[in-house]
């Protein structure tokens, strides 16, 4: 049980941290580097959704209870679609610093307005 | 089994595009153009069958509860319908003026249309969202494919948000599994009722968050004029048409499946965000001297309408947000495509530059005009009678300020709208050079078409009988969990 | 596993987050993002999901890693390059 | 300054009634020990019916295998924009890579690096492990080959066109597969009922469709993320070759 809580209290404080990041900074890394934690924070709190106190890898054959494993499934799509979405941003990140020769929000101001 | 190939043809396509670059260059040309027809087909006969009877695909032979099923009832059957049309008509736009040039474009165009399809027929919410991201990367990109600096960086913007909608939506997704374990929507929906009203507040909040900053309601609106008037013409009438209407589809089937009983707040949420988009979204739209950045603003407002017929969660309401929907597909698609075809050919797109078109451009500003009254709401057309049924509902469902505001925002958009036409009918210079763009012309004339046809839809009983059924069905939510469990 | 190691590895999940999150060098950032994906990595073990744990630290902790090293190099160049675009 | 200190503040208030009302929320939901819904069936019964005995992959790869072929599509949409967005820019040969011993220690390694990954894909219906995982190892290794002999070793060896060959006949293959079930009547992606053997649970050559399905989507995978990392590293090149602090061969 307290393995569970204490994974879910830190994945919603993950959570926090990235969408702070994201507001708040004004690098386009930092914005990508938000991005991934708030994909992490929640990848944690669906496996911690799944776990069974004192389970088993859900692995045939099982010695005594398995995990839930339906999260684990989820969580291994969730990552391939984070990973794509942010080989994607970090992409952007160059073809736009080619242009402004920076990657501060507050330089690129382009579409402002 | 036609609802899968809605899916898997698009995908297919998308997949075989680079063997047939690889192998067989030469047949490029035609293999898209056959392609883009045969999906357009498959999407109608799909929507036509699903309409007759709900229609049901069971992947891999597992029922409801174990495997993912897509379901096709009436309300899907509206918007394929309508992701087919608007999808169809980007389609020869985008090929009339590219030709089989860049294949990626069109693999990522199948992938678009793949995924759209999937997200309205799937009845699995994790499946949901894998088909939402393969479809919002394919916004993303088509957002981006000019690679001009404008265009990456509202693909850029348009990528940050959407992701931080995405990753919103998947908590909502993590929470519902939390709470009851399973994914399909219609066992969902009947265990729902039963959980914490804390956790169900805090999925109602994360879903809506993701799902309105993925529309582009109100005040996550930025990204929208951005990437929307960034695109090219061909993208942007199908961000505006199609893709929107998708995410509206979305929220529309959630909210009325999991909160329509447990929590009424949602409905009201829905509603003052619609409110704040339409005043928000004109209020902008008449600041704007770039002529697609003002259309982008005026979709924001009319997300904002569909919204408020959402939020009413009667079946009157829903039916009229849906005809005000495809309205605005019309609309809109030809809006985008005469105004994109202007921007181009004029080499500009400041609407005081576009003085006195009239006298060069004739058919393009008659049309212009013919569509600009549609969606102002002119009295016979189509845009007239879905405010009109919008309105009618929102005072049946008591938010008489919505009503308002819908009144108001349609005086301030014929503002806006009369200023556009009154430069194209002033007196200006003679044009630098004349084209003669029939392939557009043609498809945006089309769209005009359809909104005059539209306007009589209301007053022919038999076919308002078609309208008005999709409200009943959506909001039949017991009809369509017995039909997905039924096997 | 036991609740105490599983407590140390959150706190220092927390913490590499917060290092990713705030530090102004942005290859320290990255730096730390890796090792807080190994740690993720960790702590899906611990969950009993090694299939998890395996992509994870194949996909987030190897190749994101490098695709913003890769990214990180390539935007530490101001002003040397004339447009060799079109 | 201040104003944006203030944001600033604002932003982590915000963040922190956020986060306050999902912990409640998470506090309303008492976590069960007993596994309800679908996933008891598959622990259950997965063995049996699918012939698998990870039943992660018999979830991927059977139960739910659209999910995975909307994954593969969304590896393959951003392999695509990746590729668009980069087709303009130029590849230029230039390091000669680490040295000598280095190359000779790697060309060793490598073989093993490859087998494993093969491990992984083939292995994936009866250990952790599958498509994504090997494929992402396989593209790890191609990375390491840039690293170590330098960017033009990997883009001799393997053209951009045999990539995008490899990933596009994986899409398809796992369409294909799927197709068979649609043809016997079974359903899309059937796996047991469209008439794939069970095998022997537990053996390598067991699980129907899944080891079929593992190695398109290792195909797949592999291809696709070594395209983005050879997209992305393209001007990168062009810039070490003008890069004063280099030496030029």
């Amino acid at each position: 049980m307290t393995i569970i809580t204490l994974s879910h209290g830190t994945a919603i404080i993950l959570f926090c941290i990235g969408l702070y990041t994201i507001i708040s900074k004004r690098n386009l890394f930092k914005t990508v580097i938000g991005l991934s934690l708030m994909e992490s924070s929640v990848l944690l709190l669906i496996v911690a959704a799944g776990f069974v106190q004192g389970g088993r890898p859900p692995i045939l054959p099982i010695e005594g209870i398995a995990v839930n494993p339906l999260p684990h499934a989820f969580t291994l799509t969730a990552i391939v679609i984070g990973a794509s979405d942010l080989a994607l941003a970090l992409a952007f990140v160059i073809k736009l610093h080619q242009r402004y020769k920076t990657v501060d929000l507050d330089k690129i101001r382009g579409l402002r307005g | 089994m036609i609802s899968l190939l809605t899916v898997l043809i698009p995908l297919t396509w998308a997949f075989l595009i680079p063997l047939i670059h690889i192998f067989r260059k030469t047949w490029l040309k035609r293999a898209i153009l056959l392609f883009g027809i045969a999906v357009f087909f498959v999407t109608i006969s799909a929507a036509i069958s699903g309409w007759k009877q709900s229609a049901l695909s069971f992947l891999g032979g597992w029922p409801a509860e174990l495997g993912i099923v897509l379901i096709v009832d009436k309300l899907s059957a509206a918007f394929l319908f309508l992701s087919a049309i608007g999808g169809g008509a980007a389609f020869l736009a985008s090929y009339g003026r590219l030709k089989e040039g860049p294949w990626r474009y069109y693999v990522i165009f199948f992938l678009l249309q793949a995924s759209m399809n999937g997200v309205l027929i799937t009845g699995d919410i994790f499946n949901l969202y894998v088909f939402y991201e393969v479809f919002s990367l394919a916004a993303y990109l088509l957002v981006a494919f000019t690679i001009s600096w404008q265009a990456i960086e509202a693909g850029l913007k348009y990528l940050v948000l959407g992701t931080i909608g995405a990753f919103f939506i998947l908590l909502g997704i993590a929470y519902i599994f939390m709470a009851t374990g399973s994914l399909n929507m219609a066992v969902l929906s009947l265990v729902l009722p039963h959980i914490p009203n804390e956790a169900l507040t805090v999925i109602a909040a994360s879903l809506l968050i993701g799902l309105f900053i993925k529309i582009g309601a109100f005040p996550v609106h930025f990204w929208l004029p951005d990437a929307h008037s960034s695109a090219q013409t061909a993208v942007s009438a199908l961000l505006s048409g199609v893709v929107v209407k998708v995410s509206i589809y979305t929220l529309l089937r959630l909210s009325l499946l999991l909160f329509l009983e447990t929590k009424p707040a949602v409905f009201t949420v829905i509603t003052v965000v619609g409110t704040l988009s339409v005043l928000g979204g004109h209020l902008m739209a008449l600041r704007q001297e770039d002529i697609k950045r003002l259309l982008a603003y005026s979709t924001v407002a009319q997300i904002g309408y569909v919204l408020i017929g959402v939020g009413t969660g009667m079946a009157a309401g829903i039916s009229a947000a849906f005809f005000h929907a495809i309205n605005h597909m019309f609309m809109k698609v030809g809006l985008f495509i005469a105004a994109g075809h202007i921007a181009e050919d004029m080499k500009t797109r400041n609407i005081y530059d576009l003085r006195g078109l009239y006298h060069h451009r004739r058919w393009f500003v008659i049309v212009f005009s013919l569509l600009t009254a549609a969606i102002v709401g002119i009295h016979p057309l189509g845009g007239f009678m879905s405010k009109w049924y919008l309105m009618l509902a929102a005072t049946k469902a008591g938010n008489v300020i919505p009503a308002l505001a819908l009144a108001f925002g349609t005086v301030i958009s014929a503002f806006y709208y009369m200023r556009v036409l009154s430069f194209f009918y002033s007196s200006g210079d003679p044009p630098p050079r004349q084209t003669y763009p029939y392939w557009n012309l043609a498809i945006a004339g089309a769209c005009a078409l359809c909104c005059v046809f539209l306007g009589i839809v209301p007053l022919v009983p038999s076919l308002w009988k078609l309208v008005s059924d999709i409200g009943l069905n959506a909001v039949d939510t017991a009809e369509y969990i017995s039909t997905m469990l039924s096997k | 596993m036991s609740a105490l190691f599983y407590s140390f590895v959150c706190f220092f999940l927390i913490l590499t987050a917060l290092v990713a999150s705030e530090i102004k060098d942005i290859l320290s950032a990255v730096i730390s993002l890796s090792v807080f994906s190994v740690l993720l990595a960790i702590a899906f073990v611990a969950l009993q999901a090694p299939d998890v744990a395996l992509t994870q630290a194949v996909i987030s902790s190897g190749l994101i890693t490098s695709l913003f090293l890769v990214a990180y190099s390539q935007t530490q160049k101001e002003g040397r390059r004339e447009n060799d675009e079109e | 300054m201040s104003k944006s200190c203030f944001l600033r503040i604002v932003t982590f208030l915000l963040c922190l009634a956020l986060g306050w009302q999902f912990w409640k929320g998470i506090l309303a939901l008492e976590p069960t020990q007993i596994i309800i819904g679908p996933a008891a069936h598959y622990i259950e019964s997965a063995a049996e019916e699918t012939g698998a005995t990870n039943i992660v992959a018999a979830i991927l790869f059977d139960y739910r295998a659209l999910d995975t072929l909307g994954e593969a599509s969304v590896i393959y949409t951003s392999v695509c924009g990746i590729a668009m967005l980069f087709a303009k820019s130029k590849f230029k040969i230039s390091s000669t890579g680490l040295s000598f011993i280095v190359k000779r220690g790697v060309s060793f390694i490598i073989p093993f690096l490859l087998l494993y990954a093969a491990g992984i894909v083939l292995m994936g219906h009866i250990s952790p492990g599958g498509g994504f995982q090997g494929g992402a190892v396989f593209a790890t290794a191609t990375i390491l080959f840039c690293i170590v002999y330098g960017s033009g070793f990997e883009a001799v060896m393997i053209k951009p066109k045999t990539k995008e060959l490899i990933e596009s006949s994986g899409a398809l293959m796992f369409v294909l597969i799927g197709f068979v079930g649609l043809w016997t009547g079974a359903g899309f992606l059937a796996n047991i009922a469209a008439g794939y053997p069970k095998g022997e649970v537990g053996r390598f050559l067991s699980g129907g469709s899944i080891p079929l399905l593992n190695i398109a989507v290792g195909m797949k995978v592999s291809a696709g993320l070594s395209t983005i990392f050879y997209s992305m590293i393209k001007l990168l090149e062009f810039e070490v070759t003008k890069h004063p602090g280099v030496k030029n061969k």
